[in-house]
């Protein structure tokens, strides 16, 4: 290998053979080990199932147009939000920004040649993949109607009307996906702790490596509880242990614990990426050094980790004891710091820099609206006194989709934008992308914020029918719905458009200085041609832009 | 290879950036030394363990609470269960543990023999370990002595249910062992024969009984779960290890799946008196 | 059918108690909503700042050509530090202001009327005074759901005093409830194998919503009952009309049904055929049949013996059966009578029927 | 046990190992163990006053065998601090999900048995079985 070249600009005349055309055919895909091509298929599988997901939650949104029956049944109902959770949570947004753009983008941005174990990479896909098919056999085998929280005794006694097959292969499926997530948090950890190239410290990496390592902490600390939990449902279900089951002197409200340890983390383990996505997209498109490096690294540990302490606050109302409510809500106040951290550190870095309007950073710009709508109204739930009020109330539901398809999902396309010449290698046309990003917010804004309202005026959340005071807000938001799902068809229509028609994308479109910007576009097989220099990863003022390539150039 | 060779190679490889690589046979390629490969699935499979740990705490803090909540049903319950056989098969999976560490030794010095000798002894004791627990269960099943939907303890005087006949054959030896140990033993060795040989529960079950035997065999019925993939995994490196795949240079999967092997020994290590002594 | 309507978007612009929740109707509820705008107020102003910067900053900082880089910090330690912990303050106090309204909503009165509630799928079932009365029912399958009298038409009504201290002690009898009274303020799930308590003050007369706030399955948004809050005259009167069962079930058989679930036979004799554990022999399957009866002759179950087993248990015991049935559950000759009539009409129905 | 300074001659190209004889000195120190907790625990089935003994003593030696099973066997004192750090880290988290569960089931206990106490005894249908035959 040559002694390293402090130029970047790889040769466009020897045509480079890249990731895409190392080699050709089914096979060649779906065994592969290189994460990127593993980071694609994950990006193909999770968009289906977010598109799946969608369709529920259009369907959701049509039968609630009007109260009584409008186009389905109380239990296709039923079945349409309980999938629709468990499909948008278990198969889209937990692995959407870890496993999809994660994992392409982590070794790149490392400067590695790959995550440490390729062979559990794929085999985390393939998980993935048999979670998936559990999940559409539970819908097609016999509806499951659990909700995707599964609470016990409904889920593991016969008063429900799903059948014993549906809730195996459904709880089957978190089982599954479970170890694909755990397979895949593990491999991060490892990659970032034993794989970074000579130069590249700890505080040499880009914020989003820091949110994917406090993500797969996460990972690896609480799915294994999630997993144990779906196992004993599982067991309960076949064989009757009664651990969950009042009937053998069992304790419903001990699910409820051993299902939030996991699922509390696991919100974390959906937005922590996305701001990690959001660091890299604000200081890029500001051209300008993010503001306080270390105060976010350190932010997004302290919520991975504080994260673990504070389950107990989806709890308040449910049997569980005074001392404990008080404790947990105690707690989960001390996490709104970390967050809001974030919020302020972004906001500094747009002061006194040069900003460019693309489209992903109209999705941050997004981001930061919904995201601080939604950590705002989390006050009101972590509040004990309100939240006995608004718990399981629309104001629940409208909080947590600020936070996951307000936070997550925008981090999701912006990043998916910002990334997607690095991907593809082609360039998506701006303006249908700023489109989708306003249709999305429009759209977003107007489903959810009618459901504050009609959740504080006490509307119950997972209701087929209701009372006809509320239609008004329903309407409003199915309305928002249709505008959001147009938004999100045009995102992906673009993206597809442009694999055809795209212009060939430059190393460097942005301007980013983090690794995966000096690597070519699409990157070759082993990511980099020469070992790339491990600089400051947010230092913007060594490129210059160049006219010929349409890209940033390093000057130095 | 001789120890000089092994630090000299060690060395090349500790300096990076030479570019030229020896890459073994079992090397992945984007790794850049043998030492960065190992580390990393060592790393790997430390995160793995911990894991594991988490997935047995769901059961430990279910334990915890019904144990601290309804002491009742364990002291009536664990009687059920025979100390002997847990006591057994404790020292049996202690055993496999010695065996295994010794089989990553004998890895790690390149000594194939001594690998794969110690490797089918492992084998060995994780196949007694499930012959005990096969027995145990059977025991368990003919009684009723199951989880709470199932529960439905046959015999209505658990006094003159006969214990299964090996027991008595072991217990001998346990005795003579406590009796070697000295005094205070005695006590104990008095107390074991005062109560006779019966493993059953005295008087009738308390409310919800059933759910002793529901933690019971999801304890180790997942415990057990652990030790089959063990010996998956163990045959698997042992498959390997005759064709001479593991030297100084390269031997992680031993250490691996050594380490698995150990946690769930120290899995079983707390199962024992959890379940078999604490009255 | 389309209510859509710029209201709930224009309205919300003023930030009025009215618009945003229900009425106040407990003691507690000015707390919440209180506690609640707080939080509100504190949210409009950090959010406002936040999206006030964010796009003075989009505008002034623009890209704009041949425009030269300016200077700009990369971290600023006193101003992170006192961003970190300045905010904190106002989340102590909020947590602090939850908190205490919180402890005073679930800390039980010490004298108060106490009411046992039972969430069932899909209705709640109130009942007063250890079950003398129960208040049943749940919304009609032919309910007009834009038409709220319709819909609560045939819901379980909960009657309390007004200005009294409230308990339910609730109990669940399949899976997770919840009950909720948006008007109050309050929740609290109902859970099955245990009992949770809520206690609240209605301090005024009305008519309010309740609703199931746990997902309890196919009709989860139908289990819907009433609070009826009335003077303690009112109350009263109630009361009395609902314990004089003739006025409330004029047919005898109802009204046997109303005895047989409210006066703990359920506990013991199924109507189905089956045999309770440690219970009784079952209402259905006997009815003029001979019955085994311990050390005497066998007799024939009719309206004498079962007004003999209901007043005096141990007379003639049904062999096979423990002698556990207390005495005194039933002493009314009236009850009796309809008790009876239930029983035989569940044997023979269209004997019954042809009565009538 | 020896110190680390001792084993280090026995460095091997990638990790340290365990020489035989602590390996067996650990096992035997396992076995004793073994042994002295179950006569311990019969001793105390005997003695009814030391009933409150039995748990801790039990969970204690389990620990120490637990510890040395890590330490030697699973040879954690030789390896990384990073992966100490992370095996005793994951402690903390059991002990955080075990301790505010518990605390929280013990204070609505009362609840459950309030309600138990009321109702009309319905066990196990099963349990009840023997009970119940005439």
């Amino acid at each position: 290998m040559a002694t390293v070249d402090t130029t970047t600009t790889y040769s466009p005349d020897s045509k480079p053979v890249n990731y895409l055309t190392q080699s050709h055919g089914f096979l060649s895909w779906a065994m592969t080990l290189d994460h990127k091509r593993i980071g694609v298929m994950y990006l193909v599988a999770t968009s289906v199932a977010f598109l799946l997901g969608g369709t529920f939650a259009i369907l959701l949104r049509t039968e609630l147009w009007a109260p009584g029956h409008t186009i389905v049944s109380h239990d296709t109902y039923n079945q349409l939000f309980t999938l629709h959770g468990a499909v948008m949570v278990f198969l889209f947004i937990i692995p959407g920004i870890p496993a999809a753009l994660g994992n392409f983008m982590l070794p790149i941005m490392l400067g590695a040649k790959d995550v440490a174990f390729p062979r559990l990479n794929l085999a985390s896909f393939y998980f993935w993949c048999v979670g998936a098919l559990f999940f559409l056999s539970a819908l097609l085998l016999t509806g499951l109607d659990t909700g995707w929280t599964f609470y016990t005794p409904y889920s593991t006694t016969e008063y429900n009307t799903s059948k014993d097959e549906a809730i195996i292969a459904a709880t089957m499926g978190v089982f599954v996906l479970g170890f694909s997530s755990i397979f895949t948090g593990l491999n991060f950890l490892v990659t970032i702790h034993t794989m970074r190239p000579p130069g590249m410290g700890w505080f040499h990496m880009p914020l989003f490596l820091w949110a994917t390592y406090s993500t797969a902490l996460i990972q690896v600390l609480a799915t294994p509880v999630l997993a144990i939990t779906v196992l004993l449902i599982i067991v309960e279900r076949l064989m009757g242990i009664g651990i969950f089951n009042p009937v053998y002197g069992g304790d419903p409200v001990l699910y409820q614990h051993f299902f939030w340890f996991y699922s509390h983390p696991a919100v974390y383990i959906m937005i922590l990426p996305a701001f990690g996505v959001i660091s890299e997209l604000i200081s890029v498109n500001c051209h300008r050094h993010i503001f306080g490096y270390r105060f976010i690294a350190y932010s997004s540990v302290a919520i991975a980790l504080l994260g673990f302490l504070v389950w107990g606050h989806h709890m308040f109302t449910s049997g569980q004891s005074k001392i404990a409510s008080v404790v947990f809500s105690a707690i989960t106040f001390s996490i709104a710091i970390p967050s809001a951290v974030k919020i302020f550190n972004w906001l500094a870095t747009m002061y006194k820099a040069s900003i460019s309007f693309n489209a992903p950073f109209l999705y941050a710009l997004s981001f930061m609206f919904l995201f601080t709508i939604g950590g705002l109204t989390g006050l009101f739930l972590s509040t004990l006194n309100t939240d006995v009020h608004l718990h399981d109330t629309y104001f629940v539901v409208a909080h947590f989709h600020y936070v996951m398809v307000g936070g997550s999902l925008t981090a999701f396309f912006g990043g998916l934008f910002h990334w997607w010449p690095k991907i593809s290698g082609k360039m998506y046309s701006e303006f249908p992308a700023k489109v989708s990003a306003f249709l999305v917010f429009i759209g977003f804004n107007l489903t959810f914020f009618p459901q504050f309202v009609m959740g504080t005026r006490g509307m119950p959340r997972r209701y087929y029918n209701y009372l006809p005071e509320f239609q008004s807000f329903h309407q409003w938001s199915t309305i928002g719905a249709y505008v959001l799902g147009l938004g999100a068809i045009v995102a992906f229509a673009t993206l597809v458009h442009s694999m055809f028609r795209g212009k060939k994308a430059p190393t460097n479109p942005w301007g980013g200085a983090s690794l995966e910007w000096q690597c070519p576009s699409p990157p070759p097989l082993e990511n980099f041609h020469e070992a790339p220099t491990v600089g400051d990863c947010y230092d913007y003022d060594r490129l210059r832009y160049d006219e010929k390539t349409e890209g940033y150039v390093m000057t130095k | 290879m001789s120890d000089h060779a092994v630090a000299e190679t060690t060395d090349a490889h500790a300096s990076h950036g030479h570019g030229h690589h020896e890459h073994g046979p079992f090397q992945a390629h984007h790794f850049e030394t043998p030492k960065q490969q190992f580390d990393a699935g060592k790393f790997g499979m430390w995160l793995f363990l911990v894991q594991e740990v988490l997935f047995f705490s769901g059961l430990f803090v279910f334990y915890a609470i019904y144990r601290i909540n309804h002491p009742e049903i364990f002291e009536w319950g664990h009687q059920a269960l025979d100390t002997t056989y847990g006591a057994i098969n404790t020292i049996v999976l202690l055993f496999s543990s010695l065996t295994m560490a010794w089989a990553v030794r004998c890895a790690q010095l390149g000594k194939k023999n001594g690998l794969v000798f110690f490797l089918v002894v492992t084998l060995a004791c994780a196949g007694i370990f499930l012959g005990v627990k096969y027995v145990e269960y059977s025991a368990k099943f003919e009684h009723g002595y199951l989880w709470a939907r199932y529960f439905n303890p046959t015999s209505d005087n658990p006094h003159v249910a006969e214990p299964p006949s090996i027991s008595k054959e072991v217990d001998k030896v346990v005795e003579k062992v406590e009796s070697d140990l000295g005094d205070h033993s005695a006590a104990a060795h008095d107390a074991h024969s005062a109560e006779g040989h019966h493993h059953g529960p005295v008087g009738p079950p308390p409310p919800n009984a059933g759910v002793f035997f529901s933690i019971y065999f999801t304890m180790t019925g997942l415990h057990a779960i652990h030790v089959i993939a063990g010996i998956v995994a163990i045959t698997w490196i042992l498959v390997r290890s005759v064709k001479g795949h593991f030297g100084p240079m390269y031997f992680g999967p031993v250490d691996y799946v050594g380490l698995y092997w150990h946690l769930v020994d120290l899995v079983w290590i707390y199962l024992f008196p959890m379940l078999y002594l604490i009255e | 059918m389309t209510n859509l309507s710029l209201s709930p978007i224009l309205a919300a612009l003023p930030w009025e108690a009215d618009y945003w929740f229900p009425p106040q109707r407990s003691t507690y509820a000015h707390e919440v909503d209180w506690v609640y705008f707080f939080i509100g107020w504190v949210s409009i102003f950090f959010f406002v700042v936040i999206m006030a910067a964010m796009a003075y900053f989009c505008v002034k900082y623009r890209r704009r050509p041949g425009q030269p880089k300016l200077k700009y910090p990369t971290h600023h330690s006193g101003l992170e530090i006192a961003w970190s912990i300045l905010p904190s303050f106002l989340l102590v106090y909020m947590f602090y202001a939850g908190f205490i309204s919180f402890m005073d909503m679930r800390s039980m009165p010490d004298e108060a009327y106490n009411i046992v509630v039972n969430g069932q799928k899909w209705f709640w079932q109130f009942s007063y005074d250890n079950g003398k009365i129960i208040e049943s029912g749940s919304v009609a399958n032919d309910a007009n759901w834009n038409d709220k009298k319709s819909i609560f038409a045939k819901v379980p009504r909960l009657h309390v005093p007004v200005n009294t201290d409230i308990v339910l002690t609730m109990n669940a009898k399949d899976v997770l409830h919840s009950f909720f009274i948006p008007a109050f303020r309050t929740k609290q799930d109902v859970v099955p194998g245990r009992y949770t308590k809520l206690w609240f003050n209605a301090n005024e007369v009305g008519v309010y919503d309740v609703f199931c706030a746990e997902y309890c399955g196919d009709k989860h948004s139908e289990m819907l009952a009433e609070v009826v809050v009335e003077t303690q005259e009112d109350f009263d009167k109630w009361y009395a009309v609902a314990s004089d069962l003739e006025q409330r079930f004029p047919d005898p058989v109802k009204r046997g049904e109303y005895l047989y679930s409210s006066r703990g036979c359920t506990q013991c004799h199924s109507l189905d055929g089956s045999t309770k554990p440690n219970g009784g022999p079952s209402f259905l399957g006997w009815w003029g049949k001979e019955v085994p009866v311990d050390g005497q002759a066998p007799v024939k179950m009719d309206e004498n013996y079962v007004r003999e087993s209901i007043l005096n248990p141990m007379a003639k015991v049904h062999t096979g059966f423990g002698k556990i049935m207390p005495a005194g559950l039933i002493t009314k000759d009236k009850e009796i009578d309809a008790l009876i009539t239930f029983i035989r009409n569940l044997n023979q129905p269209s004997k019954t029927e042809t009565k009538k | 046990m020896s110190s680390t300074a001792a084993h280090h001659d026995e460095e091997h190209g990638l990790a340290h190992a365990m020489p035989v004889r602590a390996l067996l000195t650990v096992f035997t120190i396992l076995v004793v163990l073994t042994v002295l907790t179950v006569s311990i625990s019969n001793f105390i089935r005997a003695h009814e006053q030391f009933h409150a003994w039995g748990v801790p003593i039990a969970m204690f030696i389990a620990t120490i065998k637990a510890i040395l099973v890590v330490l030697y066997f699973m040879h954690l004192r030789y390896d990384k601090s990073l992966n100490n750090l992370i095996f005793f880290f994951c402690f903390a988290f059991v002990f955080l999900f075990m301790i505010f569960t518990l605390v929280d089931s013990l204070q609505y206990q009362t609840d459950i048995e309030n309600y138990a106490a009321v109702q009309p005894e319905t066990p196990a249908p099963a349990a009840a079985a023997p009970a119940k035959a005439p």
